[in-house]
């Protein structure tokens, strides 16, 4: 239907489509262009980047900068490292807490369900930075203050709302008549789950993961309250750290490579799967 | 492979009742179509057979069992639905083998009946192709597939067709009514058109409001509706209903309708419907019933005003209006019809209806 | 016996160094854990509340009326007093750690703010680079001239919108002229004071002309340093580090340091750096390790190991040797040390450091705004309702 | 056959009967749990902690609601709420102004039209911490691009100073929230006009409607619901904002880019004033449960599809 | 109100050419059906008539103006689209003014002119919901509404009934062919349903690949018609096709199929095949010309193994196999045909066809 909606033949088609390619072009320069110039500065030596930041391209390539973060604090592996647990172990919980919730929500009725609905809702209204102080108490309370898992716990809580919401919409899309057709098959609660409507729901639960990765991975007010300890600070921490300076100096070269650490991994991630990630978040969102 | 007895089965929802106690007692390897306008209750019935719902009241019997209380997986049933309900995520081989590996069948065994399966229906090179990847009727064949593979005691479909566009149905009914004579097997298909019920039935049950109203071979049915409402329902074009009175006329009977025509009513017939003489009735007859000029014993003939012309080819409708009521008369084309122009029509009276005004029983006893 | 000391992480490397060097010779062990500036306070906080504390804790030394105040921390007045070498430590340091008549703390890692200028501009600007400016008004006369240079070049530099900052190079004109903003036991405020008006009105002074860099207003200090090293940056209100750093980091740049003048003259500091505290309740074992570790690292050889991390020795007394190795300039630090102040408050936090804090809001009102008194007026208020609130 | 007696099986619901409601509270349970330990409780311990004086150390007071009614007179909170305001409207107009523009620009079968999809969409994925010290270089006077960029091409001789002042530090915040955020936008709002159906567009051309008056009258009303959610969620995260600020401009010059969240967390986590800093939060909750009750009543009467 | 003309009208989606040179004239008030396969070119060509998409080559001209040039709002045409395409934001009143507000008509006209409409499509009551609120049949009576408003000089139509179900359908049609003759208008129907083409059209014209099979009434269609796909395509059931010999004996022609039956040629029919004689034939016959045993001239008798029977009421479908090829007849139901049995079955020589069996050719002259 969408096919018919362009004329490339057409009188003005030709002008219309590089007029599109002008436009777009600029756009992307504008939305493309911090990104490569911060990618670019990463590999320069500390003189050249002063002395010609806009260049893309640098006379000598140079890993110093990605050298220099290894001085920082722990190291930028450590942090990359607790990163990436962060991440995995928030994926991971968020994905095995807000899939049965969600197929709970879509395919079950039960007196109260919609109370629970709004008040797992209601989270996503609710800036957390406004209850950090009690979490910061009840993580205490826990065991699990500068600890990776309590960061992991805070993180699950506020990706759940989305997550949940988005594993409903997700479970409301596979038609009823095909945990009937399983039904009749024989199968069991456990194996339509996991045989029938996980599969079908796939693209909603790597939504699910890649918010849940994204987010874990960016955040860093609660990483910054939550944790204490430097060998488990997070990469955005190492990069507030690092942007703070020390003595009135900030070295803009480590400050690149660890923008280029944190945000490599995003875009290649998004890169990969964002056939899923658009799909995901339109099929969520519009709903 | 089983005999499926419905023993006043009810289904409530809430205080509405879909299904107001139904009893129905199927041979084994017939072939019943439910039939009904939407909401009739058809689905809901086909379902509590399924073990999908649970029954408010009644029994439902599969071979020799109480089934009330057998979750769908247990009945041995297979059920073909309206979208085919096939598994998009898995290949059609695996929609197929899915419901024996629930059996926990051996290996060999699966892939054995596949390939028979998929024999069958033609669906051999399919096997490894995704359901988005079939047409319509391939995929209508695929669900059969999944029906067929496990021997099922009876076969359930629910409009399997109506998705279908108009030439594929057609020949998918035909397929079905096929593999039906091929594997013999208790088989309940419920539709919404009449079309289809006759054509596949070895018996049809035509439901309103939750009820049975009558049930039968397909001939029956159209020959003699035991109500207004299944004449109207079986048959297309539909049968023309008039209100009228009866009145005897010397010896015999005539009908006369709204606009003062009078139509005796052949001397065959009297028996049937003397006993109503003088009172109101309505007066059905189906368009294939009403002909251009014939003079023929029983052929009552009145003039009627041509108000649309519909050629098909082989036939031609056309309509005219009695008193208030557009009539849908089905002529054939050489009579050469036209609209606005006046032309005699014959009522065959040998094929009439009567029905009373009040519940709409057929009066003939 | 093992015992945890928690470090804020600007001094994390060097506390980490002299904890190595003495695991590397003791039975004991004393194990590092680093903090986040920001963040060394409320973890203490919540960790002495929860019970979970560590036995011992490097921090900032304005918190130390607020933590001993508050009961949680370990009284080790004979270990001070009783060290041969008592008088010999930064007495604003002790000043700070002692609450009640007992002491709670030993210097750990002092530092003490100065002024460095840029001799080079100096001379251009026609000014005496071997003579620094001993007052105010005198600085603020040199800054009008080095920025009358080029438009780009500024005579004065200072970090405005960071309220830690401020303490440390703004209160050491106020103390210079013998004025304070609290009294001395920090129960009253005291901001309107005719030496607050005279700083003020300086530095009213040179922001007119454009004589102060215009990243002083917004800046948190970041860039304070590279600034300065740019070579454009005329008088920069600096710390004692400064003199290492630029040696080390722009051993190109030319310049000197002195102590911070008071508006009409006279010269003082501001006391920083990290005091050594025990948590109360620590049992007497590693009490035991905790305060040979602070022996271990008074020591003449790790003191020398500390000046040349962080830029000055926790013992007065040892200078000579602890610096002879260092640049010369460094002693101007040291020599002032002991005329440094730092305000001694139990809320220091709601006072100075926040960025809402009154402290912040009258030097942004006063120097950059145009309601002189009124800002006085408002932060005089706002000092007295929260010494109100929070005295103990 | 007709006679043969039927045998009742007398035994529980076997097989898979239809599940049963409480099966799917037990799926929610966990999340529940999450939901009720980690944000219902703490919500409640926010409003409780509100009555009281509490300083991190020392002893808490239960004070009423002294907090409260000091919060009333708190210029630095109103100015702020003020701000959060201000900045809220301005940066959700600037993200509407080019994604929408985008979102026409994109919404063509195209495969160049994905693939600068793509590339507008590729900033959204990068957190606010990385994105903002991005962004703190590209801005920096000294060794930053855009200063070197701009004074390359004459634009300007001296390095901008885009931070110390109010104006060039909200319109840099702006750029740069635009930059990270209009993709997202642009894809609510393209399937916003992909779920238009292209014959609508064509009745509305049959019927003589312009280019304008179709926008108008049939593609503007037609995207209400798309519309709707985008203002929501950026009004939603505009209001919450505090990486940008808290990084970039450090909430200067003079504190005027301090913005709601950013006064909790200086009142809790730099005053350490936590009993003050629960109240503000409450009252920040009460400001954005109006604003979102607003929002959900203009998304409730959605028209009807067709 | 205007003849519409389409010279050697052509469109490209780049190197694919959807529509090949298409020439038609329509007259004024004339109801033209296109009908054909789905991709034949049917909606392309009626969209380039609308000017919704530019003609690659060619001239379409309405009334005198060559429109080429002319955007879709100008040409005064007024078009009833498949999903109706009311809008969903706008109360039916406001989607029937919307035109006339583009055009700028006074507000009183514009009440006036839609209460009219209205009226004419008792939707009246309907004026103020939203399509939403709409029944299927309401919903394409706004439609009609919306294009009947503006008194355009041509309507057209693209497949408006295919989203209703089968009663509505029926009804439908009825209802746009009754007011084609209440308002008559030069109209251009899109369909692929040969019923409703067969059913409507003063004129049917069938498409094929991009350009015109046949243009003619009906009923020519269906006597006469030009090739194998016109005849296959036009007609429900299909006609059966059988490859066979046209052979000479003695004075006559007989047809030899593929099993060998010889059915001979009716001698009315020898002239228009004789050129023919001694070549392979395509043989077609439509089930309505195949009967149970008759014995008249030009029926030509052979033995059917009957496979399946569909009993559909006044008529009943029986299927055979020929050769490999599956045929359908339709009997009557006296008859009583059953499966697995063997009948006679007639065929009439008289409606027969035959076609070339290289591009499908009618062999008649
Ligand atoms: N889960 C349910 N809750 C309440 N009412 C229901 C439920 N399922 C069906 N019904 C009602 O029961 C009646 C019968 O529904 P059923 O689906 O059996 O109709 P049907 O004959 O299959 O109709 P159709 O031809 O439209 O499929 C309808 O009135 C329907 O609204
Ligand atoms: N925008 C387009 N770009 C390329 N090819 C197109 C486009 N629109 C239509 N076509 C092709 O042109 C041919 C004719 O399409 P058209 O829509 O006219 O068919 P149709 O006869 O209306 O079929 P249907 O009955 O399925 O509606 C088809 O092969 C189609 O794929
Ligand atoms: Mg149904
Ligand atoms: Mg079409």
């Amino acid at each position: 239907m969408t096919q018919t909606k362009t004329n490339t033949n057409s009188r003005g088609g030709q002008t219309g489509y590089l007029l599109f390619l002008l436009v777009s072009i600029l756009f992307a320069i504008f939305f493309i262009m911090p990104i490569v110039w911060s990618l670019a500065n990463s590999f320069k030596p500390a003189a050249e980047a002063l002395a010609n930041p806009a260049a893309l391209f640098s006379k000598t390539f140079s890993l110093e900068n990605y050298r220099r973060l290894e001085n920082v604090g722990a190291g930028w592996y450590v942090y990359a490292a607790n990163s990436v647990m962060i991440a995995i172990g928030t994926v991971l919980l968020t994905v095995i807490v807000s899939v049965p919730a969600g197929y709970g929500f879509s395919k079950f009725k039960f007196p109260g369900q919609s109370i629970l609905f709004v008040l797992i809702m209601a989270t996503m209204m609710i800036p957390f930075q406004s209850i950090l102080t009690p979490l910061f108490l009840i993580l205490k309370l826990l065991g699990l203050q500068n600890s990776l898992v309590g960061l992991v716990l805070i993180y699950v809580t506020f990706q759940l709302p989305f997550s949940v919401f988005m594993m409903r919409n997700a479970f409301d899309a596979v038609p009823k008549a095909l945990i009937e057709a399983a039904r009749i098959d024989g199968a069991s609660q456990a194996t339509i789950l996991r045989r029938i409507m996980l599969p079908i729901a796939l693209p909603g639960v790597a939504t699910v993961a890649m918010f849940a990765f994204l987010n874990s991975w960016n955040e860093f007010l609660a990483a910054l309250i939550f944790l204490s300890d430097q060998n488990k600070f997070t990469l955005p921490i190492m990069l507030v750290n690092v942007s703070s300076g020390l003595y009135g100096i900030i070295d803009w070269g480590a400050l690149q490579a660890g923008i280029a650490v944190t945000m490599i991994p995003c875009i290649i991630l998004f890169l990969l799967l964002q056939r899923y990630y658009v799909r995901g978040l339109t099929a969520g969102a519009v709903k | 492979m089983a005999r499926l007895e419905l023993r006043n089965v009810v289904k409530s929802y809430g205080i509405y009742e879909a299904v107001r106690g139904i009893n129905l007692d199927i041979e084994d390897n017939e072939f019943v179509v439910f039939v009904g306008p939407s909401g009739c209750g058809k689905s809901t019935t086909l379902r509590m057979i399924a073990g999908l719902e649970h029954i408010t009241g009644g029994d439902i019997v599969i071979g020799d069992q109480v089934v009330n209380r057998l979750g769908p997986g247990k009945r041995d049933i297979a059920m073909v639905f309206q979208n085919y309900a096939l598994y998009p995520h898995m290949s059609v081989r695996e929609n197929i083998s899915f419901c024996l590996e629930q059996q926990k069948l051996p290996k060999a065994e699966i892939d054995e009946r596949i390939s028979r399966a998929a024999e069958t229906l033609h669906i051999t090179e399919l096997l490894s192709r995704r359901p988005g990847q079939l047409s319509g009727g391939q995929r209508q064949r695929v669900a059969m597939g999944r029906a067929i593979v496990r021997n099922p005691k009876v076969f359930l479909f629910d409009e399997p067709l109506s998705n279908l566009d108009a030439k594929l149905r057609v020949q998918m009914r035909t397929e079905i009514k096929r593999l039906h004579q091929l594997l013999p097997t208790t088989t309940v298909y419920v539709t919404h058109d009449q079309v289809e019920a006759m054509t596949m039935a070895d018996r049809v049950v035509v439901m309103n409001g939750g009820i049975i109203e009558q049930a039968g071979p397909p001939q029956e049915l159209y020959h003699h509706p035991v109500s207004q409402f299944v004449a109207g329902f079986i048959g297309s074009p539909s049968m023309n209903f008039l209100t009228a009175m009866l009145e005897a006329e010397g010896d015999g009977l005539v009908v006369i309708l709204e606009d003062g025509s009078r139509l005796a009513v052949p001397a065959t017939r009297f028996q049937e419907y003397r006993a109503h003489a003088g009172k109101p009735v309505i007066f059905g007859i189906r368009p294939e019933s009403i002909s251009s000029l014939t003079q023929k014993p029983g052929f009552e003939t009145i003039e009627a005003n041509v108000d649309l012309v519909e050629p098909l080819g082989p036939e031609t409708m056309i309509y005219f209006d009695i008193g208030s009521v557009s009539m849908c008369a089905n002529v054939d084309p050489e009579s050469d019809p036209r609209p606005r122009t006046k032309m005699p029509l014959s009522f065959n009276m040998n094929r009439m209806h009567l029905f009373d005004p009040v519940g709409g029983r057929s009066l003939s006893v | 016996e093992e015992i945890t000391l928690w470090v804020r992480t600007s001094s994390g490397a060097v506390l980490q160094g002299l904890a190595e060097k003495y695991n590397a010779s003791h039975s004991d062990k004393v194990n590092v854990t680093q903090i986040t500036a920001e963040q060394m306070v409320p973890k203490l906080g919540a960790a002495v509340a929860g019970g979970a504390a560590p036995d011992g804790a490097v921090l900032d030394l304005i918190y130390l009326p607020t933590f001993a105040a508050n009961d949680s921390l370990e009284d080790i007045s004979d270990f001070v007093k009783g060290l041969p070498y008592s008088a010999a430590l930064s007495p604003s340091h002790i000043r700070l750690a002692t609450y009640d008549g007992k002491v709670y703390g030993v210097p750990a890692l002092p530092d003490a703010s100065i002024i460095a200028y840029n001799t080079d501009l100096f001379k251009k600007a026609g000014l005496d680079p071997e003579k620094a400016p001993a007052s105010l008004e005198e600085i603020a006369a040199d800054a009008k001239k080095i920025h009358a240079l080029d438009k780009e070049t500024y005579g004065f530099y200072f970090v405005a919108n960071s309220g830690s900052w401020l303490i440390y190079d703004f209160l050491p004109h106020l103390w210079a002229a013998n004025a304070d903003v609290l009294s001395d036991d920090g129960r009253t405020a005291t901001v309107d004071t005719p030496a607050m008006r005279d700083t003020i009105a300086a530095y009213r002074d040179m922001w007119k002309e454009g004589a102060i860099h215009p990243t002083s207003r917004s800046g948190n200090g970041n860039n304070a340093v590279e600034a300065f090293a740019s070579g454009k940056v005329g008088i920069l209100m600096t710390g004692s580090y400064i003199v290492n750093l630029l040696t080390s980091k722009y051993p190109d740049v030319k310049f000197a340091v002195a102590p911070i003048p008071g508006p009409k003259g006279g010269a003082s500091s501001f006391a920083g750096g990290d005091t050594v505290a025990l948590i109360k309740g620590i049992s007497e074992e590693k009490k035991k390790v905790a305060l040979d570790f602070v022996k271990f690292y008074m020591e003449p050889e790790q003191q020398v190991y500390i000046t040349q991390e962080s830029g000055m020795p926790s013992r007065t007394d040892l200078a000579k040797e602890a610096y002879a190795k260092f640049d010369p300039r460094n002693l101007i630090a040291y020599d002032i040390l002991a005329k440094a102040r730092t305000p001694y408050t139990f809320s220091s936090d709601e006072l100075f450091v926040s960025r809402t804090g009154p402290f912040l809001n009258l030097i942004q009102g006063t120097i950059f705004g145009d309601d002189v008194d009124g800002s006085i007026k408002k932060a005089q208020d706002d000092f007295t309702k929260i010494l109100d609130r929070t005295n103990p | 056959m007709v006679d043969t007696p039927t045998t009742h099986i007398k035994q529980p619901i076997s097989g898979e009967p239809e599940p049963k409601g409480w099966l799917g509270l037990a799926f929610i349970l966990p999340g529940f749990l999450f939901i009720l330990v980690l944000f219902l409780v703490p919500l409640a311990m926010t409003i409780w902690m509100s009555f009281y004086n509490w300083p991190l150390l020392g002893r808490k007071k239960f004070i009423g609601l002294a907090n409260y009614s000091e919060l009333l007179g708190d210029m630095q909170l109103w100015h702020s709420l003020g701000f959060t305001m201000l900045y809220t409207v301005l940066v959700t107009a600037a993200i509407f102004v080019v994604a929408f523009p985008l979102a026409l620009l994109v919404d063509r079968p195209l495969r160049s039209a994905g693939f600068f999809r793509t590339i507008f969409f590729m900033p959204v994925v990068i957190g606010f911490g990385a994105a903002s010290t991005l962004w703190m270089w590209l801005l920096n006077p000294d060794s930053g691009v855009f200063a070197q960029v701009l004074r390359g091409i004459g634009l300007i001789s001296s390095a901008p100073r885009p931070l110390e002042s109010f104006w060039p530090a909200m319109a840099v915040i702006i750029l740069m929230v635009v930059w990270k955020t209009a993709g997202f936008t642009m894809v609510i709002l393209l399937t916003g006009l992909q779920g238009i159906s292209n014959d609508v567009i064509e009745a509305a051309k049959i019927d003589g409607a312009s280019v304008f008056s179709r926008f108008r009258r049939i593609t503007l009303p037609l995207m209400r619901n798309s519309l709707v959610l985008a203002l929501v969620l950026n009004v939603t995260s505009s209001m919450l904002a505090f990486d940008q600020f808290f990084i970039i401009t450090q909430g200067g010059p003079e504190n005027s880019t301090i913005s709601a969240v950013f006064s909790i967390y200086l009142a809790s986590f730099s005053s350490y004033r936590l009993g003050y800093g629960s109240a503000l939060s409450f009252a920040l909750l009460i400001v954005l449960v109006a604003i979102s009750a607003i929002q959900f009543v203009l998304l409730r009467e959605r028209p009807e599809e067709g």
